[in-house]
């Protein structure tokens, strides 16, 4: 029983960071409707620029975390959607899926090239004590990230669909070529998802790098897995980013415990097969409607 | 001048390993040039990065080989050197690789030397530990599933099955995976008295942390790696206590003085792969030297039943001999963390 | 008001505009019919800042409006109902209208606006909460109509607003664009539906090849025998081709 | 004069192609090799993606089943010739049922089925160790002999891959400019209306998928010779996304992309070494400028020029007469 | 009377709430050019998708020459000689207008196979080329659909139902944006068609003078439901459909 426990709590611990990280590919699909392969480098980079302004600046933890946070804004929001989306985004989806991973691949190199290849330690933000439930332990650093990534779905939704700023971000991304015979300033409605995007992810850097260690490679699996989340879940829905996130963390785990180890990886895998033959929009998405 | 081709993990999941294999290697020549080079001719290394790409990684060693490498120095993970040193045999190129899994020797390839007791020598060096020191009765296994993590997990079960230790958990993680919380939990609740832990570097520090996380109390005993440098930077307290069984470290008097060395040219610790690359470019000079010119027939004749003594050739760091496989025998340590330093508590004899 | 000066311009290396000129008074209605594929759309698109214009001049109340965005020509009370559908999919209806004053400052009087063009089409108020991309071809031409009219405009392009409207929809919009008109709002439209159109414009208006052939009074236009053959339903005697099956 | 210059620079591309391997390393030709292979694995996806417009991140997977069927069953002593078309079936029947998907969504999202296709390939392999030999992988497999002709020297089997090529290249041709091809197309772009005008959309997909993969399958079968060694390492998830990249940079949809795809995916780093640690950083943002200046790939700057010149028509002669008013 | 052609019985469909079509029945004969009018979202277009397979009706069932459709696909009905055309713009951008045309036939003629194995356009150069001219695309033959203007599309969006050679056609809105010297080709070209080979039309149209004077019955929808049906000329002076549709 206090195994069940611990593999949940430490599922749904580890499930509000893939949906930290697959809120950001649903906000990106809801306003530019494009999706960004380099989201898990988008998570790895903050944690470096932390690094750099404690290691290489002299800063103070807490400072170098804001400077992190701006410059991640900058670059992994303005600088990317200027360089990146605004040039790309025209010729279409695929053109933009290889470029984000091209993307990927070239944050991962400059990281490794210019910090190094191995891990690095990275220190917590809050308090890990163990707190003791019935046996199983999570930390409280677990129950801040649930927290956050709760907060966070409840704002984004919120923006989105009840102010005007976001709708008109909504239109920009549904339908460009309309929103700017209405006068909608396209760009500038792309522009704000990047932004948003890029804060997410350098919060979820923040969170989990205490865990996952601070590393060039990081991104790879982890936005694999949160996109799957963000798919499981309902791409078309902010709060699916969430459901699939957390669904996804306690099954992968429940399985490497109960089922089997070898094919732990594959889980996601097959959920993800399973829910979209059998509910294409996902669990919290809804239909994208009429096609005749 | 004389080439090398220096095939590494230079990108991809093996960068830590293969840029440290590199870096030694690389402390190496500078000193071996410093001192006139090989036989009065320069050492110059070509880095080809192989991605950690078995398949790139046998490319380029073609590659290295065309572009007329003396010697190949790499690969460091055992997926890619037992794709590569194919290429290596049929070229009759000698080969130095810092891999641990057991089949790399078990080929009947005559080209290729170790620079670490494989696995299949290296764990069972651990089994008195068990059976002696801790005198256990049920053990759990995890191990990371790449060709490193299945060579150590097969020797060891082997070697329990032999001593008669039951493995009451033996659990497989991905390589790079992230979250340890259901491997551990599993572990802790599976009445295991030791766990056996083989990982890649930065698993076993994950896996420390969440075992410290989870309150584990029984001792934690790896091989090759639990103990390394980076495991203690990257797990903190979390290692303290974690007991090992490796061939090099910087903990042993022999390899401090590398140690310092390499941070004073590189401004970090050196992993154990950079030590293994290190002795790589060391044993390829004083063999050479001892052949006497550069001829690689004679070179890996030289090499096999080859004892090279560390007070005749200090660079070596450790005595060491090679077989007639190109595995090495050499001494090793226990090696406890303790206050966040690998501290040797036993050596053990060559075997 | 509104002053097209020997415009060139198209798609790429196609021109698709040869010197389109003309010019239309404030506070009427201008109808512009043409064959298919003459740039009819095209035109609009050049004036309102959709298309690269290689040479010429829009002038608007006076002023050079060449090459402005959308965005400043709403700001200068244009609005524009493009051809075909034009709704934001996953948008409530209502929401979707909402978008048609958004750049308005004063989102007061925008409310009020969207009450009485719900008045007007009741069917937008029936539906206001359910996404656009489900509605009905002429319903969706319905909300697109109503969302140019949110911010009172003083100059209206609408292109063939009646495709895919009911008759008597397409009778109401065009007493709307006629009480428009009374209040001093320029209208400037597309129709192959060319009797019904001419007959509540002011002025109609040959567009071929991208050049003006007639601008006259729509009466005139009206009884025109060339006119009446070619775009009121004359007919114009083809061989249909002998297989194709 | 423009229907006879198309064989002329084919004929000449051929030509180069055979002498180019001529006088260079084992590396370069092993190079060179993979350089085919690798075009043909991206054919196929250009097939799936560029005509059909079903993207597809599994072609990795199809070269390994491929790959591990045809090695199988040559180290069990089949030939070659006999071994490389079994793999090929398989894949096209895996193939098909890839498609089901496929069947249901679109987009991102296939993209995410196949995905998950190629991880679940990737984990049988490397698990099931008492078929594939896991981790581990599969060595020593023979190359093809044809009696006067042996592939054991690489520049052999080079003329040996290219001769494959050449091959597949042509069946390839045939299907695209049949009514196949244009049901691919139509499929890309209007599947609902395709169905409407009798096309089979289904069946198409399904198609698509399996018709691409055999392609991948056929690669496959070429590698296990080239690299006498397979394991399950090779055929991951990166070397789908490589396949795609190749496509899409030499212009999806296009029939010479894939060769120019791949020539650029494959070449480029070599040139790049020099620039050591650097070059995966310079190659990657030279892919995202590439993607940038060049939207419609390499073989689009091609077809844009020749557009530019065939484009000033005079519009005068657009409109017929009876539309026009005198 | 001969066997109607096309039989509609009880068919509903609803999207949630809203009844899109409530318990229409109808039948058509063969050779009939039939008008189906009606105020926006009256459910015209939501008949023609139960109809041809777009959409699963909620009840009611669909007869075709006396062969049950439910289950069929679009596909399979269009070899089998049912044609259409949908609302909304449907071409095929990115390939030229002639291929366009091609396409739309290629599909009713030999198997699978022989398509691989067979001319690359199927034979059918010639007859599209005539399909061309006849709609006046011919100076856009080679040209790629997207580029047309909205008109141009719509026509050539009429051209490919033809293509298909079929017994029955459905066509949604064909008159939308057409040039009027066009359209009374169209109107022409429908009649021929329907004379020479007892082709039946189902038309959906807004535009009345189209309507009336090519159809030869006349059925009105309102809120998903038949409230007249009829001759032009009754269906025009019919008081219900001229509050409900026609306006003053
Ligand atoms: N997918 C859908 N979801 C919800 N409602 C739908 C959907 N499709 C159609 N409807 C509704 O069903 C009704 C009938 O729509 P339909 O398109 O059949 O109308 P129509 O008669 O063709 O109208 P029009 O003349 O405007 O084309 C409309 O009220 C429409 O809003
Ligand atoms: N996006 C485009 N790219 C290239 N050519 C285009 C494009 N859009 C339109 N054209 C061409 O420009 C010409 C004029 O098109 P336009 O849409 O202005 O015609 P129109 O007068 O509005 O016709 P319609 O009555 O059919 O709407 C046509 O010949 C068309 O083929
Ligand atoms: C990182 C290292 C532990 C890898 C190991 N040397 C191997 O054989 O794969
Ligand atoms: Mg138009
Ligand atoms: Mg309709």
């Amino acid at each position: 029983m206090s195994q069940f426990l611990q593999i949940m709590l430490s599922g749904l611990a580890t499930g509000s960071i893939y949906a930290l990280v697959a809120i950001g590919f649903t906000l990106i699909w809801q306003s530019a409707q494009t999706v960004n392969f380099a989201q898990g480098e988008f998570v790895m980079v903050p944690a470096f620029l932390v690094l750099v302004g404690m290691n290489f600046l002299g800063m103070p933890l807490w400072i170098a975390i804001v400077f992190a946070l701006l410059v991640s804004i900058v670059l992994l929001g303005y600088v990317f959607k200027k360089l990146v989306v605004e040039p790309i985004l025209p010729s279409g989806g695929i053109s933009l899926i290889i470029a984000t991973m091209a993307l990927g691949i070239f944050l991962k190199e400059s990281v490794k090239e210019f910090y190094g290849a191995e891990a690095q330690p990275f220190p917590p933000l809050f308090p890990t004590d163990p707190i003791h439930i019935l046996g199983a332990v999570v930390s409280l650093q677990d129950i801040i990230n649930l927290a956050i990534a709760l907060g966070i779905v409840v704002l984004l939704t919120l923006f989105l669909n009840r102010t005007r700023t976001g709708r008109c971000m909504q239109a920009a991304a549904q339908n460009p070529a309309v929103a700017e015979i209405l006068g909608v300033n396209v760009k500038r409605m792309i522009l704000y998802a990047f932004l948003i995007n890029a804060a997410l992810a350098a919060v979820a850097s923040f969170l989990i790098t205490p865990v996952y260690l601070a590393k060039f490679s990081n991104g790879e699996v982890l936005g694999l897995i949160a996109f799957i989340a963000a798919i499981v879940g309902g791409f078309n829905q902010i709060r699916g980013a969430l459901v699939g996130g957390l669904l996804i963390g306690v099954l992968d785990n429940l399985t490497a415990t109960y089922v089997t180890a070898e094919y732990r990886a594959a889980l996601p895998l097959v959920l993800l097969i399973g829910i979209i033959l059998i509910r294409p929009q996902g669990i919290m998405g809804t239909p994208e409607g009429r096609a005749v | 001048a004389v080439r090398i081709g220096v095939v590494a993990e230079l990108s991809g999941a093996g960068a830590p390993s293969g840029t440290n294999w590199r870096d030694g290697a690389r402390l190496a020549v500078e000193e071996i040039n410093a001192e006139g080079g090989i036989l009065g001719r320069m050492v110059e290394i070509t880095e080809y990065d192989t991605q950690t790409d078995p398949q790139v990684s046998r490319a380029l060693v073609q590659k290295a080989i065309d572009e007329g490498a003396f010697a190949i120095w790499g690969t460091i993970y055992s997926g890619s050197t037992i794709v590569n040193m194919l290429v290596a045999m049929q070229n009759g190129v000698p080969q130095f690789v810092g891999s641990e899994a057991p089949p790399i020797v078990q080929q009947g390839n005559p080209y290729i030397f170790r620079t670490s007791m494989g696995a299949q020598k290296g764990v069972p060096g651990l089994t008195p530990y068990f059976t002696d020191t801790l005198g256990v009765e049920k053990v759990g296994v995890a191990w990371t599933n790449n060709e490193f993590g299945k060579g150590g997990h097969d020797v060891f079960i082997q070697e329990m099955e032999n001593v008669g230790i039951e493995v009451v958990a033996d659990i497989s993680s991905e390589q790079g995976q992230a979250d340890f919380a259901s491997d551990v939990s599993q572990l802790r609740d599976s009445g295991a008295e030791a766990i056996f832990v083989y990982m890649n570097q930065e698993e076993s520090a994950r896996f420390l942390i969440e075992a410290r996380k989870q309150g584990i109390s029984v001792p934690l005993v790896g091989e090759v790696t639990l103990n390394d440098q980076k495991v203690i930077e990257l797990a903190g307290d979390a290692a303290n206590g974690a007991i090992a069984h490796v061939g090099l470290t910087t903990a042993a008097p022999e390899i401090a003085a590398f140690g310092e060395k390499f941070n004073e040219r590189y401004g970090r610790e050196p992993i154990q792969d950079a030590i293994k690359g290190y002795i790589a470019a060391w044993a390829t000079k004083y063999v050479t030297e001892m052949v006497g010119e550069f001829d690689q027939e004679a070179f890996v004749e030289t090499m096999h039943g080859l004892c090279l003594p560390a007070d005749q050739y200090p660079n070596i760091l450790l005595d060491i001999c090679w077989d007639e496989t190109g595995e090495v025998s050499r001494p090793s340590f226990m090696v406890e963390v303790q206050d966040g330093s690998p501290v040797v508590i036993e050596r053990l004899p060559a075997n | 008001m509104l002053e097209l000066k020997d415009i060139y311009g198209g798609y790429g290396k196609i021109t698709i505009l040869n010197g389109t000129s003309f010019k239309i008074p404030p506070a009427s209605i201008t109808t512009i019919i043409g064959p298919n594929g003459a740039g009819k759309s095209t035109a609009f698109k050049a004036i309102f800042g959709l298309l690269s214009i290689q040479s010429g001049n829009v002038i608007l109340d006076g002023e050079d409006v060449t090459r402005r965005t959308p965005a400043e020509m709403i700001a200068r009370g244009v609005t524009y109902v493009p051809q075909g559908r034009n709704v934001v999919p996953q948008l409530s209806v209502y929401h979707n209208l909402e978008l048609g004053g958004i750049t308005s400052p004063d989102q007061q009087k925008v409310r009020d606006r969207m009450e009485q063009v719900m008045d007007q089409f009741p069917t937008l108020r029936e539906r206001r909460n359910q996404k656009a991309i489900e509605l009905s071809g002429g319903q969706q031409k319905q909300l697109e109509i109503a969302r140019a009219l949110l911010l009172d405009p003083k100059l209206i392009l609408i292109d063939e607003p009646s495709i895919g409207l009911s008759p008597n929809l397409v009778q109401e919009v065009f007493r709307t664009l006629t009480k428009l008109r009374d209040q001093g709002v320029t209208v400037l439209m597309v129709e192959q539906n060319a009797k019904a159109a001419l007959a509540m414009s002011d002025y109609g208006l040959v567009l071929e090849l991208g050049r003006t052939r007639m601008h006259e009074p729509a009466a005139k236009l009206l009884s025109d025998p060339r006119v009446g053959q070619l775009f009121l339903g004359g007919h114009a005697n083809v061989e249909a081709p002998a297989n194709g099956i | 004069m423009e229907k006879l210059r198309r064989p002329f620079i084919i004929l000449g591309l051929l030509v180069l192609a055979a002498l180019t391997p001529i006088g260079q390393g084992n590396y370069m030709v092993y190079v060179l090799t993979s350089w085919l292979i690798f075009s043909i694995a991206a054919m196929g996806l250009n097939l799936t993606l560029g005509y059909a417009g079903q993207i597809s991140l599994a072609q990795a997977s199809f070269m390994a089943i491929g790959a591990y069927t045809t090695a199988l069953l040559t180290l069990s002593g089949v030939h070659w010739i006999v071994a490389a078309p079994v793999g090929m079936a398989l894949c096209f029947l895996v193939g098909l049922v890839l498609g089901y998907p496929a069947l249901r969504v679109k987009g991102h999202f296939l993209a995410f089925v196949t995905l998950a296709f190629n991880t679940l390939v990737f984990l049988v392999l490397r698990n099931e160790d008492w078929l594939t030999g896991g981790s581990y992988g599969l060595v020593g497999m023979p190359r093809p002999d044809f009696g006067l002709f042996q592939t054991m020297k690489q520049i052999h089997f080079y003329y040996f891959a290219l001769g494959i090529t050449v091959l597949a290249s042509l069946v390839m041709w045939g299907i695209v400019r049949s009514p196949w091809g244009r049901a691919f197309k139509a499929l890309r772009e209007n599947p609902v209306r395709a169905e409407s005008l009798g096309v089979d959309t289904r069946r198409i997909t399904l198609l698509a998928f399996a018709i691409g993969s055999t392609y991948a399958g056929l690669a496959g079968a070429l590698v296990t010779p080239l690299v006498q060694f397979i394991e399950p390492g090779s055929f991951g998830l990166a070397h789908s996304l490589r396949i795609l990249l190749m496509v899409v940079v030499g212009g999806s949809g296009f029939f010479f992309g894939p060769f120019v795809g791949a020539a650029v995916v494959i070449l480029l780093p070599e040139f790049l070494r020099f620039t050591e640690g650097y070059y995966l950083i310079i190659y990657s943002g030279l892919v995202i400028a590439m993607l940038a200046f060049v939207p419609n790939g390499l073989m689009g700057i091609g077809t844009r020029l020749a557009g530019k010149i065939r484009r000033q028509r005079p519009i005068d002669a657009a409109l017929p007469e009876e539309g026009q008013l005198k | 009377m001969s066997a109607p052609i096309l039989s509609v019985r009880n068919i509903s469909k609803a999207f949630g709430a809203i009844r899109a079509v409530n318990d229409v029945s109808f039948d058509v004969q063969p050779g009939e050019i039939l008008g189906l009018i009606g105020p926006n979202g009256s459910g015209k277009s939501t008949l023609f998708n139960c109809v041809l397979g777009q959409l699963l009706p909620d009840h009611g069932t669909v007869h075709i020459n006396g062969n049950s459709v439910s289950g069929k696909r679009a596909c399979d009905l269009n070899r089998q000689g049912v044609g259409r055309t949908f609302q909304q713009l449907s071409v095929f951008p990115q390939m030229t207008v002639l291929d366009n045309i091609i396409l739309a036939g290629q599909e009713h003629h030999g198997t699978m196979l022989s398509r691989l194995f067979g001319k690359p356009d199927a034979g059918l150069t010639e007859a599209a080329d005539n399909m061309i001219e006849f709609f006046r695309l011919g100076h856009l033959r080679d040209e790629l659909a997207g580029s047309l203007s909205y008109g141009q599309q719509k026509l050539l969006d009429a051209a490919m139902a033809f293509m298909a050679g079929p017994g029955l056609v459905l066509l949604d809105e064909p008159a939308g944006g057409v040039n009027l010297t066009m359209l009374s080709d169209l109107k022409e070209r429908l009649r021929a068609y329907n004379l020479e080979h007892g082709t039946t039309f189902v038309v959906i149209e807004h535009n009345m003078e189209f309507v009336m004077s090519l159809c030869s019955r006349i059925i009105v929808l309102a809120e998903g439901a038949v409230i007249a049906e009829g001759t032009p000329d009754d269906i025009r002076n019919n008081q219900v459909v001229i509050d409900a549709y026609l306006g003053a």
